[in-house]
């Protein structure tokens, strides 16, 4: 047990341990509980950079726990776990920044950053699962961690939008669960191998491999909110802005869209669910996604619901990618995990900071709020075009990748999806500009707090800066290799496609 | 030191020790409490002193009065029983723990000799290897667990107390005749020369029938599970506790005992195995929903008992083929929910005590409160429901395999639709936590002990999760589930 | 069908008779008397089938079981009868609370 | 031999009707006292039936224990019972209600007589001769230190069983002092024909019982017996109103309940230590050992169910110091 099977264990001790220690801290303890947030989500960045170092050069960093006869725990820092690790280590620490600011005086935060810390555990073990049974246990945690918090404000609405999430996510891991075990007991193995392990089945259990894969895509769907299971996330936006911050834009979806991309590529690989003809499906399925995220996105008046939808339609260009079997389309696929996280989660904090320093939350009260918050809404107009695909952000690099893998891989109809939910975008996110930058206030703000010369909190400012900065800079900075680009092609090359 | 611990025969200080310890206790009524922990804490040392032996010499074996099989009564621990044993006395020592805060001293007097004659009693249980042994334990067993549930006093707990003694006294008389036949047919009460004796004639088909039935109305199967809400959900907290952690899983280790070693070999119809995991699906499933249907708490888990019971009863259709693991899934199952269910119910006992109630729609901001408590409850419910990081998930999975290996759709959908439900009625009383309170209650304090033996408890089933593979080569000493003729 | 082959089956009509009194009756203390003959009915097979060894004395171990059996059944019986006549004066009624809340 | 056996099949023949007709009337007799009464005569007559199949242990045991004491416990609930719901006795229209209860319960009905007819089928299986485990008995009889073999069975070879009864009976008494207390003032004075029989009978009881203890290492008696029979002396004794002196009834009435069951588990560690298996008896001094055993746990016996004859835990009473 080298120092190097250590490190991934200690990734994920870093958020574990303060997380218990902040549930057993009294609710004054506030300096306290602030540094403690703070340096675990630092250590974790560390220990991140430490293994993205590593794994560059071709350090191994794999743990082995014995779990069931003939099953282990595994959790391995391959390139594409680390990809996701990355993503949530960052973002951890800006929106820890952010809650901290965010529940300035509120009751239960003790409870809050417990289980908030709990579930960046749960999304880092998901991340770094070196086979199915270790990604199960995190992903079934990550509903436990995620409930308290949607439920945190104790109203009648979180308690019914809790039970809702429950009902669908409880469902998912029963349908997850049942796959799981029946491959186990069709291959005896469940570990990720890159080209996937079902060809040793020699091609008999097709009719039972084809359930298997809707089991896993319809388990992994549910978080990945896939159209038939996405019913719970527009509820679940009334949790408060960190939670549906960090974990509907970045943890619980991308979870559920990283075992999307695990079950194709390590668990069937590509070639094998090609020619079992379940891809060609998964394809439309996230196409149907995408066009009918966009299209309810439109009506929905209450900004956070708008987001909400967005989101739904933004995660299935992941699975779109990675359905369209291709490199470059996986590319696009896999880099989209980093890119829609950065702009999305900026578009959140934003929202929350409207709701917080303005009492804003429907589209409809948001004329001339560009005036009253410039940074907030600058930040706000650089995701939202982001996410239209507007070339210099983040967005236009995952939709070019795509567009040009589908091509690649004679899949033309997916031109056409690109340019229409494009188009979608623009029609729900460019009315919201305009009417923040070119529409006078009408009267005053619902419930207005002002903070002198500064227009809100600095806590509540910065984070959202920062993100659309980094989508800013991801965009423009594509073609280097420590981009997100350079890291999806990397894994794209050494863990899908072996030469 | 070395040569004491594997050469001292800890089966007797098993039995010994928790009679003399309730003798001494109802001798001297002053200082009860302490003599009642020291002795539990005695006897857990004993079941390590004894797994400790057993790792080494494997089974243990012990011929009372030196007499041998067919004349005297001979003692048998194997890894099956070692691992209830063990149970008994981590569950027992933790409610030991949260009965010392939670009794007054009048009650305590009562409780503390009756709790420990209980133990007594299952450690004999378990270690016995005569079927009218196990007889005169199950009588104590009953006298006890009734006297122990009358103790709440009041109209419930009374009528509860009732039926259960009822339920029990009939259970152990089916038991007898059908100890009676097998006696008259082979001339032996030892399970190990009953199963060389026995072959296939109407004596055995109806000592397997009354046996049987006698076991089923004990365990509570769900045709026979009416005695069990009442008398569970009525009792006072630690001793709902222990009747739905330990005493039911006793008679259903009986049964699974008599069934591998003497009904076995000669079952040859598919009918009887269908119709026990048929009698174990509906469990599961009328359980659940009745669970689902409760409006107050404790009533709520001892239906959930009922339920987690059926599982057990789903192996063993699976238990049929040659080789298949279906037996340790059942005993990695029945220790998880004991560990689980303790945790529940003693979680239970404390909101009672903070509330004064146990309806479920207004457990109000408890979780603020009692935060501790309501860890407890979260954790507990997450091996009940089967949730990886669980022992309850490891049951789970290793019953899933064995069903998928052979094909068996119809439990298959049965655990998991059990799994869901279970995910539906924790979760209903979970939800409750979080919302506001309209009127605060005036709280009572709950003492610390009493909140830390369930989440103890509660941490010990998560913990399970993850000792599968110690746990399991502990079961197998012994072979007891006859797998090593299989074994290639 | 010699003497013990006849009082083991006397022995299993009262076993049957008792589980039926059993089911029967509402009233408590008639259950427990039900109880109480079904288990005379058990001792009964078990002494009379140990009769069965010819002009050699019968064999001592049932009649062991069954003293052991009456001791049991006579702190059974003790501590179902006080259960009773607590429940009696809790509810008024000898008879189980009904189980409408089943 | 052609008169004796039909001789002997009449006497069978008889009792065995008479059981199940005594059993019957007892189950379905309507007023409940009526009942009792003819469970004490089923009790007798059961006792009968053991002396004819050569049990007289049983039979001892029955008669003293299964029809005496029992009955006495019913008669006692009984008495207690209608001052408890206040009414003398349920008027006999109970009876046609148990006719409806017959059409209401035939379903349950057949299936236990079919299953009485499967189990008449299987101990008609059975084989004639069986010797269980009489050989295995007879040739350690010399080495139990006791000539009665069901004593033999009962204190060394089945050791392990009496020391769980024991306890069994210990708690019954511990259940029933658990859910209730009762003040041990001195009631009515006793009636004239109670005060003298008592003063008679209950010295010869105690003798008997001495002697029962006595014999049962060679010939039917034996501890549970003579505690049976010291038992009835007690109940008698508690019957004439008399109760012990109060501040017997603290720890000294608790040491004398205890001491039964304390003494096997003594002399099981002790045993163990010796000889290294539990409860087993060195031959030499093994009728010594057993006959202690035996005089200690008759006294308890016979202590613990007079106690659970007065029904609950002896407090001081009111009047009482």
């Amino acid at each position: 047990m080298s120092w190097n099977s250590w490190l991934p264990l200690l990734l994920i001790l870093s958020s574990l341990i303060p997380g218990l220690i902040i549930f057993a801290l009294a609710e004054e303890r506030v300096r306290l509980r602030i540094t403690l947030n703070l340096l675990g989500a630092l250590v974790n960045v560390g220990l991140v950079g430490l293994m993205l170092w590593g794994v560059y050069n071709g350090v191994h960093y794999e743990m082995r726990l014995p779990l069931l006869p003939g099953i282990e725990l595994v959790l391995r820092a391959g390139s594409l776990s680390l990809f996701f690790v990355t993503l949530s280590a960052v973002l951890w620490l800006i929106t820890t920044v952010y809650a901290i600011g965010y529940l300035e005086d509120s009751p239960n935060r003790s409870r809050f950053f417990g289980f908030f810390s709990l579930c960046v555990t749960a999304t880092v073990g998901v991340a770094l699962s070196g086979n199915l049974i270790t990604f199960l246990l995190f992903y079934e945690l990550l509903t436990l961690a995620t409930y308290p918090l949607i439920v945190h404000r104790g109203t009648e609405a979180a308690r019914r939008a809790g039970r809702t999430y429950l009902a669908y996510t409880i469902f998912g891991g029963a349908l997850l669960l049942l796959g799981t075990v029946w491959l186990y007991s069709l291959t005896g193995t469940l570990e990720f191998t890159s080209q996937g392990f079902l060809d040793a089945l020699g091609g008999e259990h097709r009719l039972s491999l084809t359930i298997i894969f809707v089991l896993l895509i319809a388990g992994f769907g549910v978080k990945a909110a896939l159209v038939p299971f996405h019913g719970w996330l527009p509820q679940a936006m009334v949790a408060p802005a960190p939670v549906t911050a960090l974990l509907h834009a970045v943890a619980v979806v991308k979870a559920g869209a990283f075992g999307i991309v695990r079950v194709v590529y390590d668990v069937f690989g590509v070639e094998f669910s090609a020619d079992l003809g379940v891809l060609e499906p998964l394809a439309w399925l996230a196409a149907i996604t995408i066009i009918y995220g966009s299209m309810r996105a439109l009506f929905q008046d209450n900004l956070k619901r708008r987001l909400a939808f967005s989101t739904i339609s933004q995660v299935s260009y992941i699975a779109l990618g990675v359905a369209i079997a291709g490199p470059i389309a996986t590319i696009g696929g896999v880099v989209h995990l980093v890119h829609q996280g950065l702009m999305k989660i900026t578009l959140f904090f934003c929202a929350g900071n409207l709701a917080e320093t303005l009492g804003i939350h429907k589209v409809s009260e948001m004329n001339g709020v560009g005036r009253r918050m410039p940074w907030t809404m600058a930040a706000f107009t650089v995701g939202a075009f982001g996410m239209i695909g507007a070339p210099p952000i983040a967005g236009f690099v995952t939709k070019w990748y795509l567009g040009i893998g589908a091509m690649d891989a004679g899949q033309d109809w997916v031109i056409l999806v690109l340019a229409g939910s494009s188009l979608l975008n623009a029609a729900y996110f460019l009315p919201i500009l305009h009417r923040a930058w070119f529409r006078e206030p009408v009267g005053d703000w619902p419930e207005e707090r002002n903070f002198g010369r500064k227009e809100t909190a600095w806590m509540l400012l910065l984070p959202p800066l920062l993100t659309a900065v980094m989508a800013l800079t991801v965009g423009l900075l594509a073609l280097l290799p420590v981009s997100p680009l350079g890291w999806a092609k990397l894994i794209a090359e050494r863990e899908f496609y072996q030469p | 030191m070395e040569t004491v611990v594997t050469e001292f025969s800890w089966g007797i200080a098993l039995i010994l020790l928790p009679l003399a310890g309730g003798m001494i206790c109802f001798l001297w009524p002053r200082r009860t409490q302490i003599l009642g922990l020291v002795t539990v804490f005695a006897v857990a040392l004993s079941v390590g002193g004894l797994a400790w032996q057993m790792l080494d010499k494997g089974v243990y074996r012990h011929a009372v009065g030196g007499w041998g099989a067919p004349l005297g009564i001979d003692l048998y621990a194997d890894g099956l029983s070692l691992l209830m044993l063990a149970t008994t006395a981590l569950v027992g020592f933790a409610i030991s723990v949260y009965s010392a805060a939670y009794f007054k001293q009048e009650d305590a007097i009562r409780f503390w000799p009756l709790w420990l004659f209980l133990l007594a009693a299952l450690n004999a249980l378990f270690l016995s290897g005569d079927i009218f042994n196990v007889y005169v334990t199950f009588e104590l067993m009953g006298l006890a667990a009734v006297s122990l549930v009358a103790l709440a006093g009041g109209r419930d707990a009374l009528g509860g107390a009732m039926r259960y003694l009822l339920a029990a006294l009939l259970g152990s008389l089916a038991y007898l005749l059908g100890v009676a036949l097998l006696y008259h047919g082979f001339g032996t009460v030892d399970i190990a020369l009953l199963s060389e004796r026995v072959e296939p004639s109407p004596v055995v088909w109806a000592a397997l029938g009354l046996m049987g039935a006698g076991l089923l109305l004990k365990t509570a199967v769900f045709p026979l599970h009416f005695w069990l809400p009442p008398a569970h959900a009525s009792a006072p907290a630690p001793v709902s506790a222990l009747l739905s952690a330990l005493v039911v899983k006793a008679s259903f280790y009986i049964l699974l005992r008599l069934w591998l070693e003497v009904f076995e070999p000669l079952i040859s119809s598919e009918g009887v195995y269908t119709l026990l995991g048929l009698i174990g699906a509906m469990a599961v499933l009328w359980g659940s929903i009745q669970a689902l249907r409760q409006t107050r708490l404790k009533l709520l888990i001892a239906y959930s008992t009922v339920a987690q019971i059926g599982y057990l009863f789903l192996a063993f259709p699976l238990a049929v083929a040659v080789g298949s693991t279906a037996w340790s899934a059942v005993a990695y199952l029945a220790i998880s929910h004991a560990l689980a269910k303790a945790a529940m119910f003693l979680a239970a006992g404390n909101l009672v005590r903070f509330g004064g109630h146990d309806r479920i729609a207004d457990l109000d901001r408890v979780v603020q409160r009692l935060p501790l408590t309501a860890a407890a409850f979260a954790l507990a419910g997450v091996s009940i429901m089967g949730l990886p990081p669980s022992g309850g998930f490891i049951g789970k999975w290793l019953m899933l395999e064995v069903a998928l290996t052979q094909g068996r759709w119809d439990l298959v959908v049965v655990m998991l639709l059990g799994g869901l439900l279970a995910a539906a009625y924790v979760f209903k009383v979970l939800g409750y936590a979080f919302t506001q309170a309209e009127v605060a209650h005036e709280p009572k304090t709950v003492p610390a002990s009493m909140e830390w033996a369930a989440l103890l408890l509660a941490l010990a089933a998560v913990l399970m999760g993850f000792l599968a593979v110690p746990v399991l080569s502990l079961v197998d000493i012994g072979d007891p589930f006859g797998l090593s003729e299989v074994r290639p | 069908m010699s003497a013990p082959f006849f009082y083991a089956l006397v022995g299993i009509g009262l076993f049957s008779l008792g589980l039926y009194g059993l089911i029967v009756h509402a009233h408590l203390l008639r259950k427990i008397l039900a109880l109480n003959i079904m288990g005379s009915g058990i001792f009964l097979v078990l002494v009379a089938l140990a009769k069965r060894t010819g002009e050699a004395p019968p064999d001592a171990v049932p009649h062991a079981m069954v003293i052991t059996g009456v001791v049991v059944a006579v702190s059974a019986t003790a501590l179902a009868l006080t259960l009773m006549l607590k429940l009696t004066a809790e509810t008024g009624r000898a008879e189980l609370p009904e189980k409408g809340r089943e | 031999m052609e008169a004796l056996t039909l001789l002997e099949w009449g006497f069978d023949g008889l009792l065995g009707l008479g059981l199940l007709w005594l059993a019957w009337r007892a189950l379905t007799c309507p007023e409940l006292f009526k009942a009792i009464v003819l469970f004490i005569a089923f009790g007798l007559l059961m006792a009968l039936a053991w002396v004819r199949l050569d049990a007289p242990d049983v039979a001892l045991a029955e008669a003293a224990i299964g029809a005496g004491l029992t009955g006495a416990l019913l008669l006692a609930a009984f008495a207690k019972l209608s001052l408890v719901t206040g009414h003398e006795e349920l008027k006999p229209a109970r009876s046609e209600k148990n006719r409806i209860r017959f059409q209401h319960y035939w379903m349950p009905a057949t299936t236990l007589l079919l299953v009485t007819a499967g189990l008449f089928y299987v101990i008609l299986s059975l084989p004639p001769y069986a010797a269980g485990l009489s050989v295995e008995v007879a040739s350690n009889l010399d080495t139990s230190g006791v000539s009665n073999p069901v004593t033999a069975v009962l204190l060394n070879f089945r050791g392990y069983d009496t020391l769980l009864e024991m306890v069994v009976l210990l708690l019954a008494l511990l259940g029933v002092w658990s859910l209730g207390d009762t003040t041990i003032h001195r009631e009515a004075a006793p009636g004239l024909v109670l005060d003298t029989l008592a003063r008679v009978l209950v010295p010869l009881l105690i003798l008997v019982a001495a002697y029962l203890l006595w014999v049962g290492a060679h010939a039917p008696g034996g501890a549970f017996q003579a505690g049976a029979v010291l038992g009835a002396a007690g109940v008698l004794l508690l019957l004439s109103s008399w109760r012990p002196h109060a501040d017997l009834i603290a720890w000294p009435l608790r040491l004398m309940l205890v001491l039964g069951p304390a003494i096997f588990v003594i002399m099981a560690v002790l045993l163990y230590l010796t000889k290294g298996q539990l409860l087993e008896f060195p031959p030499a001094q093994a009728g010594i050992l057993i006959l202690i055993l035996e005089a200690v746990a008759t006294v308890s016996i016979g202590i613990t169910l007079a106690a659970l004859f007065l029904g609950g835990r002896p407090r001081r009473g009111k009047g009482q110091a």
